[in-house]
């Protein structure tokens, strides 16, 4: 069961050809001392019982579960037609254009995410994916701390904690310096922030809306790193981005993000997109695959990848990054679902995202001992008080039918008792009421 | 193919968002909102799939063509996988319901499928511990990095250096410059085998690890594999296994008893995971014992009542090099694949994959220069076009005659110490009648460059463009379109 | 393209069958088992998935190309149907399951998916009563001829034949015919109607129906066809519906208000379900109240406590047409696309192919003849080449000239009262940029009959295959590959 | 929501060109009048809404239930690969083959397929299919009736009874005489048969498994129809025919069946598909589409539509039928699906199916009160008997997980506590005991 076509004979024939008595010849370079001790794995399984066995797993844990858990990840709804085209196997089962006269389809649609991503970002640039939002900050970072040749990045807390410890994780063996600042109601402080930009700083990390879905506007804090020659990073959230004041029209220099909400299911975590869109200027030291347009003998437009003397196959140990592989299947659903919506589409998606979660703020606030925390306006996610630990209201709730949100303990030491709540255009009003019952049967019994 | 922008009409819709079923309860203030709107395409869903459906056709892809692209391993990805990742269970879980109560074991299905993997993926490469975090290859190769790193500190040694031959793939020099190592490269002897002399003269306290691809890039296994692991373990030096290549080994022989103590794997390729243009790849790390206090955080474990939970206490790991466990729906497509090949299944593979690059380089050897002194291969095997060059027929323009023949070329240029190379991996998947229609047009062209060798340096001719102008596009930098309006501007 | 029986190599395997789980109980003699193996293909997975893309790809297809297929409405079909009607709970619904206990509601969404479906159709054209069962329109044709005979048998009448106008489609006469009537035809007036002298004069006792298209398929809507139903009623006879051109009407007009009595739609055309290379289809016919006892059995009903149930006791009912309800998946779809539609949705549908229709014929009538006295039509426009055919260019000529430029030719040849016809219906889905371009081509085709006819007359020269002979292949009947082995036998 | 692209100024544009100052404008031939006196559509919902809304819907019944019912319809397992291929758009949104040049793909994927039914069944040649099994028999019917002249048709009761019921129902308006002969302890039983088989006979008609799963050999009632004249026609069951005799082998002229089992889900009853096959002499009579190979004006091999002189857009009261679209989709999944198979597959796939339902009959013998019927060998699936009303135990079985087999009260008078079972190679050895288990339960309470 492994795909082979060769039969007994053709098998014969081609060690004739090649003069070898047996495939075991093949492998007389790894010497019998050198050959594996064991290799204990259970003989092939049939597709049909693989089928079965995965769906049963599949099946194992929650399910039928109303999700109200964001944290940086949504359930969007994801358009039929980007299933069916991002299938297509031409697409599905080619590999990184390296030879363009043969993946004019791959190019020109990464060309087309390329400006879709500079559509949404307002950016100049966009490159063709990163591995994910997280790593995609971690390579704003570096580039950071080479444009500018320092090695202080300023990180405010209200960037997902995950990526900050990936960042931390990533350059614990170089020498860079972090600060976090910490979060004060919600949003960014202007004042410890405005206070480390000086001429050591390298860049500051902000994110919009912020982990606990407050949305801001950064304008200050970009104007005065770049009055102190340091770069300003923005990590956002696309969808978003149909509504909120996007990081070009606040002067951010990399603007960085995960793309999972655009129409990339959740999985358990992957494969989801990072992307990257930066200034004009900063190209050359941008990380990942950028295509290009050009033109064949005839005087015909084509695509091509461009810059590639950035890249680790070409500059190796000097290379930008060491990224290979990205995740372009991942990028080409982001563009199929970015053109599915189109300008009108995102703007009003955004909106649904945007007044169903103040509609479930208005729900949840009625609640005695529940409190939704207001002091900063919110996309569609946003933080609210309990009267109890939240991992084990989580609990409770999840055998009512609902994953009420993210716990945010885990995340934020002294905040045992918070819950970050995402509201998508998904949820309805009647799963909305119904949590919020739901939410006050637990907290108030 | 006009762009999808040029397409776009004002007030086309594909997609319709729902009615608003909520009052409206609040309004943004001016200051968050964007002013400039978002310039999408605005198309109808059939102007959407007539696109992509179209776009697609441009490309030649593993399910339409003959794709030997050494060192990518396009083999055929099969097509059950998809549907197991498609399953409901799966597809719309979220990662964070794990780690939304300490205590309780949500998502015991998914865990379970990453614990399954990670102990194949132990016996696949004779490694006592996986983490499955890494997002591809040279993601891998950079959590790997890290984690000699952390070693080394750990162990209170300051090493500068990570060596790796000159042969290697440009993701290992490059993860190891960006975790903080220099880079000392070993050369290639006429064998294809690293330079045992070169190599002993540059082990000591400063070198962190010694990065090879086993069989490597020029598709040789070297047999002193052993001696270089002692030497290097002597040294004090951690050895790395770049495991791009082990689809020529599998069954065969183990990273893990080869001396090697830290393994990356690339899902995508070996265990045959769609990876469309370039990705998603998942590029899973496996160590040895006494490294895997090193590995990621979170862990996944079974616990003592068999299920399955994460484990974050471990002092010295590294921390998270991915928001969560992986590419997960890529390790779940590979687990299947494992699953349905089975012991037999795996060793399979490598059989083929090995007996199918023999073969083209058995019926290519006399018309084309074999890069190393061997007449064999493992699964790839690497030309040299040097002697077309000769007549101007370089390993480019046959790259480029193939296609108008329907065969997506080889790797070309690389690795990059053989001149004109052309690096071709059949893998196991394709038939004995598709190599000899590929060795026909690969003769057919060695013949041509002595005869006619503007045939070869014209082509394609076929294909949906042709031969395009790289220079311009780094010199014009057209990387975005611009509607004509932004052009005057 | 070879054929995948040329492919084949002995032993070879794609898909596994899993390995027995039971014990061998029994052996089945010898006399019952087949001696001669199936010779059927053998290929591997790989195999089997590049033959079908590759083939898929010499297709055009209303994803990839403009379709302007006259009287076939090949308008855009949704993806999120397929979805819809992937869901497991329906997909993998036995249809027994429904009737395997006479007295409880089992597969519930499943009947309210049929009996949303009649609701729907009901209000769309106007009948009291519809069934799912035929499984295409010609098949609607049928169970409406049997209806009529039913209906007939019932009042003790003894009607011979149907009448059916010269223009109609072939399904109408072979219907009637097979349904055991004789045919009588109506001529078409040069306005496009049917002549309503010649109609009158066929109307009397061994008339059973009437069967007419409307808008008809000359593309033209009948103004008098009140009168028509009338004179029919009067003379007892029925008014049959063929409601492959409903996609015209909806939201304007209703057959039922109309004054016809059976109505049959083409779900797959009016309501844009997928039937790649000739189907499925669904032909649900509806039925005004008086006919309604006819129906075939069972019929889903709704009872009091709401949950939906299979009825068989009609004593007058037909009995079964299909062994189910129908194609229920097809008929998922439509139900799907006519919710998501609407009411406003439903009606623009039929503007705005109508619209479509008539800028074609606008933008095309200076250049061929118009078929019929009238400068308008409805969904479609019948045009002529007979101005284009003297010059040697006949309608075939131009449809083959139009597979190179990339456009599905219109149906040709059809109405057969048309010389030279060409039936375009180019559907609501199409955009002006679309239209503007098939009809620059067809412009041209137009200008150079006159110039260079023999351009067109040797088309197409791009496709996969130039022009085939057809009448070889109905001379020498090779509808089956044979090996060589069996050729020389 | 009707996926039309025209934008408003588009419209405005096209009006002019018409030379209408309105759409409306463009039905006015449909006088006031004749204006539709109602349309209550509810109005559109989005993707969103309708995913959820039906999704609901198909979870409305029973889930989970481990299926025994077969009575010729089938649960087998669908390749994977199949649903991929199938779902290729320009398979999938193509019509009928019309123009050859751009339908290659089609018309070489139907030619292959008439050779793949020939290759199971025996037969020289094939349609390209007709809409269902029960449809083919009727045509078979048909064309018997044309072939001889005559109009008696024999039916073996054994043929599936809603076949049957549509043969007569599609005929009331025909003189056609059709005589039923009961089955026997479940066979067809040969007196009666060969007593009607004289010079007045049309054809007879078989089936084979039949209703009740009975493997025959039928050689000896086609020898006795030939030797009369009349023509026998056979309905099969494709699956069974890796390793039956086939309908060619026992001689019959007209083969037909029900071609759900080769790829195609149950779908709650369809779309489905007939497929038929019969003598060379007999093609010019047969229905459907017919696809040949011929060249094309450079002497390449290609593919169009042949014989269309036999169909109704040609031949219109003339023609062999009035079938016109058929279930072309349904075919090419039959094609895939026996070529993921292959020779071998097929094969045993047919032992797993008979060694299982075997293995059932040993597991179901074991109950008190259970009858195994066991006077003919069969396939895949059997007559059991009850010591009640099957329905009842099937009311009750369902309550335990699993749809037990089907009741043949419904079909048979008399067999009210008959229950038919069915075991595909779905069902696994683990199933297969518990069922038994469970409807020992259910008996024996
Ligand atoms: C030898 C080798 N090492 C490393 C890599 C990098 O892997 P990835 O592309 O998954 O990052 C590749 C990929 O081409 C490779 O061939
Ligand atoms: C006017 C008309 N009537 C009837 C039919 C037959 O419908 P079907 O192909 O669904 O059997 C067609 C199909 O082309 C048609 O165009």
């Amino acid at each position: 069961m492994s795909f082979i076509p060769h039969t007994t004979q053709e098998i014969k024939e081609m060690l004739e050809a090649i003069g070898a008595p047996s495939i075991e010849e093949l492998f007389k370079d790894i010497a019998p001392p050198l050959r594996l001790k064991s290799f204990h794995i259970p003989e092939g399984k049939s597709e049909l019982e693989l089928d079965r066995y995965f769906k049963t797993l599949s099946q194992k844990g929650e399910s039928g579960i109303v999700n109200f858990i964001g944290a940086g990840f949504y359930e969007h709804y994801i358009p039929a037609v980007v299933d069916a085209l991002a299938g297509r196997s031409e697409f599905y089962t080619a590999y990184t254009p390296y030879q363009p006269e043969c993946a004019q389809g791959w190019l020109q649609a990464m060309y087309e995410y390329q400006t879709s991503i500079c559509a949404l970002t307002g950016m100049d640039v966009s490159n063709a994916s990163l591995y994910d939002g997280g790593t995609a900050l971690y390579e704003a970072a570096m580039m950071a701390i080479r444009l500018t040749g320092r090695n202080k990045v300023i990180v405010d807390c209200g960037v997902n904690y995950t990526y900050r410890t990936m960042l931390y994780a990533y350059t614990k063996n170089l020498k860079i310096e972090f600060v976090e600042i910490p979060v004060v109601h919600g949003s960014s402080c202007r004042k410890d922030i405005y206070a480390l930009l000086d001429d050591r700083a390298a860049a500051v990390i902000l994110q919009n809306p912020n982990f606990f879905g407050v949305v801001d506007d950064y304008s200050d804090i970009v104007h005065k790193a770049h009055a102190c020659g340091a770069v300003a990073i923005g990590s956002v959230y696309p969808i978003s981005l149909g509504i909120l004041k996007t990081p070009a029209e606040m002067g951010i220099d990399i603007a960085t993000g995960e793309g999972q909400s655009l129409g990339l299911p959740l999985s358990f975590g992957g494969p989801y997109l990072g992307f990257m869109a930066v200034r004009k200027e900063y190209i050359r030291q941008m990380p990942g695959r950028i295509v290009g347009a050009t033109v064949d003998k005839d005087g015909k437009t084509g695509y091509v990848l461009t810059l590639q003397a950035r890249e680790q196959h070409i500059r190796r140990e000097k290379a930008t990054s060491n990224i290979c592989s990205n995740e372009a299947l991942c990028a080409l659903r982001a563009l199929m679902y970015l053109c599915a919506l189109g300008k009108e589409g995102l703007r009003e998606l955004a909106l649904l995202n945007f007044y169903k979660s103040e509609f479930a703020k208005t729900c949840l606030d009625t609640i005695p001992g529940v409190v939704v925390k207001r002091s900063s306006p919110t996309f569609n996610e946003f933080t609210v008080m309990l009267p109890h630990d939240a991992e084990k209201v989580f609990e409770r709730m999840v055998k009512k039918g609902f994953a009420c949100g993210f716990p945010l303990g885990r995340a934020y030491k002294g905040m045992e008792n918070y819950l970050l709540v995402a509201v998508t255009e998904k949820r309805t009003k009647d799963e909305i009421v119904a949590f919020a019952k739901a939410l006050e049967e637990v907290v108030c019994s | 193919m006009q762009l999808i922008f040029e397409k776009s009409k004002k007030g086309r819709r594909a997609f319709f968002v729902p009615a608003l079923d909520v009052p409206i309860k609040a309004k943004l203030p001016a200051k968050y909102c964007r002013t400039h709107d978002t310039s999408l395409a605005e198309v109808s869903e059939l102007d959407l799939v007539r696109h992509f459906t179209n776009l697609s056709r441009l490309n030649f892809s593993v399910d339409s063509n003959f794709y030997p692209l050494g060192s990518c391993t396009m083999k055929y990805n099969p097509k059950f996988t998809e549907q197991i990742a498609g399953l409901e269970g799966f597809r719309e879980l979220h990662p964070l319901f794990a780690q939304c109560n300490a205590t309780l074991p949500y998502a015991q299905g998914a865990l379970e499928v990453l614990f399954c993997t990670e102990q194949a993926l132990c016996e696949i490469t004779g490694m006592a511990a996986f983490t499955t975090q890494p997002l591809a290859g040279a993601h891998g190769e950079l959590t790997g990095a890290m984690i000699i790193a952390a070693y080394h500190r750990h162990k209170g040694n300051k090493p500068k250096y990570v060596i790796i031959p000159d042969s290697s793939h440009g993701t290992n020099p490059a993860s190891a410059a960006i975790a903080g190592y220099e880079v000392v490269v070993i050369p290639t002897n006429k064998d294809g085998y690293m330079d045992v002399e070169a190599y002993r003269s540059k082990l000591g306290p400063d070198a962190a690890a010694v990065m090879l691809t086993c069989p490597d890039t020029v598709g040789i296994f070297n047999p002193h594999i052993r001696e270089i692991a002692d030497l290097a373990h002597k040294a004090g030096a951690l050895m790395y296994y770049d495991g791009a290549n082990l689809n020529a080994v599998l069954g065969k022989a183990r990273p893990g008893d080869l001396g090697f103590d830290i393994v990356h794997l690339n899902l995508h390729k070996t265990f045959a995971t769609p990876h469309g243009g370039g990705g998603p790849g998942a590029g899973p790390v496996g160590v040895v014992a006494r490294l895997s206090e090193f590995l990621p955080v979170p862990r996944v474990i079974k616990k003592t009542d068999n299920t399955f939970a994460l484990e974050y206490t471990f002092p010295h790991s590294i921390g998270p090099v991915a928001p969560f466990y992986g590419n997960f729906a890529v390790i779940l497509k590979a687990l299947a694949y494992i699953m349905h090949l089975g012991k037999e299944g795996l060793t399979e593979v490598s059989e083929i994959a090995v007996l199918n690059a023999n073969y083209c380089l058995a019926r290519l050897k006399d018309f084309y220069q074999v890069a190393f002194s061997k007449n064999r291969c493992m699964h790839e095997c690497v030309l040299s076009a040097a002697e077309q060059a000769k007549n101007g027929v370089r390993a480019l323009d046959i790259a480029k005659y193939l296609i108008d023949k329907g065969f997506h070329p080889p790797t070309i240029y690389f690795p990059l110490i053989v001149k004109e190379a052309l690096m071709i991996e059949p893998t196991e998947t394709e038939s004995k009648q598709t190599l000899d229609a590929f060795v026909a047009v690969m003769i057919e062209i060695a013949k041509m460059a002595r005869t006619h060798p503007e045939l070869a340096v014209n082509a394609p001719l076929h294909s949906p463009v042709k031969r395009l102008d790289e220079t311009k596009a780094a010199r014009e930098l057209n990387v975005k379109w611009k509607s004509s309006l932004e052009k005057d501007a």
